[in-house]
């Protein structure tokens, strides 16, 4: 039911609220929630639970990060000298669930100055504008931040002394 | 106001023209590539401001279009059309 | 006409014949399907400017993404053909 | 003028000037990897701004639920194409440009 009115609302948003299309909506609406089925059958649901005041607090840093990322890369793209020094640096995941890890590799591209190049396994290889920028907190920020909205375990702090592990690169 | 948003489409197709320059130049597949990225976000901002200036509402359908395409026309990029082969020449950067 | 539609039809113009010029002179056929996919996005927006909104949404989906990824998988079809073609000589 | 109007020109101007930033990063920059940064970042940004100024002016809920609809595929869409193109081009073999 919760899906039938998602559709639903999904439909009266792509036609821009017009009320004399609403024959044409329920039909869609009602294949949606066929295909729905279809793919729930042959593909292994992955459970994703978003966390509401999660999913809330999300979006402004989002937003912020967001600005921040374009006025860093504008920045830099319009400045004389081009203070760029890219490098790639190797960074464990600490999210665990793959739906997580999909969503932290791309809000990562959004992120300022980075962005992953490489994945394997819980190992991303993370391609930086300025390699001067310490980006492993803000890193394991936005991972602490994604976990919160999608109700995976609270992310451990960097253990004391211990460095990433070696990458398999190089 | 219609004016000003059509004077912003007139400067992002502009700055499109500006960004394809670097799609042909090369020097690798993967720059040319950024032409489905380039596409896919100023098409989209010209398409909806032009749905604004000139009232039609339509326009913002074609915006959805334009941005499932650059997806598609990226990944088709990727999987479809770029391993090793003797037909490209300046594949390699250097 | 306003002046910034005018700009904005003189820019889509330019455009067009700018990639098209480029499509045919070009000798790399990976370039050449990237430019493809362009050029239809670009017309596309020009069917948009001459207010033909059904032809520009059939121009994007078909016109610039299916004809573009046909390109591309005949693209590589065509190279694996010929690194195949050429191994053969190497080894007969 | 309504106030909107008033607030949605700076915001369109922002996106003009991020769309030129993320161009002109495109032509400056050394490689792959930073002409992605310039593009999906700055664009990004841009478009967004775009997206605040037409939802100030947009009359209906639906149509603004629909242009913030559009950004949000927008985002997911460069999100994900920059991590592909980037892995591709790495498993291609393409180095990363590093200042000399």
């Amino acid at each position: 039911m919760r899906r039938a009115l998602a559709y639903g609302t999904a439909w009266w948003v792509l036609v821009e609220g017009r009320s004399d299309t609403w024959v044409a909506g329920i039909i869609a609406a009602a294949l949606a929630l066929g295909a729905r089925r279809l793919l729930d059958r042959t593909a292994a649901p992955v459970p994703v639970r978003i966390d509401v005041p999660g999913l809330l607090r999300f979006v402004p840093f989002f937003l912020r990060e967001s600005v921040r990322g374009g006025v860093d890369v504008a920045r830099r793209a319009l400045h004389r000298r081009l203070p760029i020094a890219p490098a790639l640096i190797p960074y464990p995941l600490t999210l665990r669930t793959r739906p997580a890890q999909i969503f932290f590799v791309n809000a990562v591209s959004l992120a300022p100055g980075m962005f992953v190049a490489a994945w394997t396994g819980d190992v991303v290889l993370v391609h930086v504008l300025d390699s001067g920028v310490n980006v492993a907190p803000r890193l394991r920020a936005l991972e602490a931040r994604i976990a919160a909205m999608l109700g995976e375990p609270a992310i451990p702090p960097w253990p004391p002394g211990s460095g990433p592990p070696a990458p398999p690169w190089r | 106001m219609a004016e000003a948003y059509m004077a912003l489409a007139a400067f992002l197709v502009v700055n499109v023209g500006a960004g394809l320059w670097r799609v042909a130049r090369g020097p690798t597949p993967a720059d040319r590539m950024l032409a489905a990225q380039l596409f896919g976000s100023t098409g989209v901002a010209v398409l909806l401001l032009l749905a604004e200036a000139a009232d039609a509402p339509a326009l913002r359908d074609v915006a959805l279009v334009f941005a499932l395409l650059a997806v598609v026309a990226g990944i088709a990029f990727v999987k479809l059309g770029w391993s090793q082969d003797p037909l490209a020449e300046d594949d390699h950067a250097d | 006409m306003s002046p910034a539609g005018w700009t904005l039809d003189v820019a889509l113009v330019t455009l067009i014949l700018g990639l098209a010029w480029r499509l045919l002179w070009t000798r790399n056929l990976f370039e050449a399907v990237v430019l493809f996919v362009a050029f239809g996005l670009t017309l596309s927006l020009a069917w948009v400017r001459l207010g033909a909104t059904d032809l520009a949404l059939a121009e994007a989906a078909v016109g610039a993404g299916l004809t573009g990824a046909l390109f591309m998988h005949a693209r590589q079809r065509l190279a694996e053909k010929l690194a195949e073609r050429a191994e053969e000589e190497v080894d007969g | 003028m309504p106030i909107s109007t008033w607030l949605s020109i700076p915001l369109l101007l922002a996106g003009a000037f991020f769309f030129l930033g993320g161009t002109i990063g495109m032509l400056r920059f050394p490689d792959v990897y930073t002409r992605l940064h310039a593009l999906t970042k700055a664009d990004n940004l841009g478009l967004g701004l775009i997206t605040g100024a037409l939802v100030l002016e947009a009359d209906g809920w639906a149509v603004r639920a629909k242009l913030l609809l559009i950004w949000i595929l927008v985002l997911a869409a460069t999100a994900t194409l920059c991590h592909i193109v980037a892995r591709a081009a790495l498993e291609r073999g393409i180095r990363p440009w590093r200042r000399p």
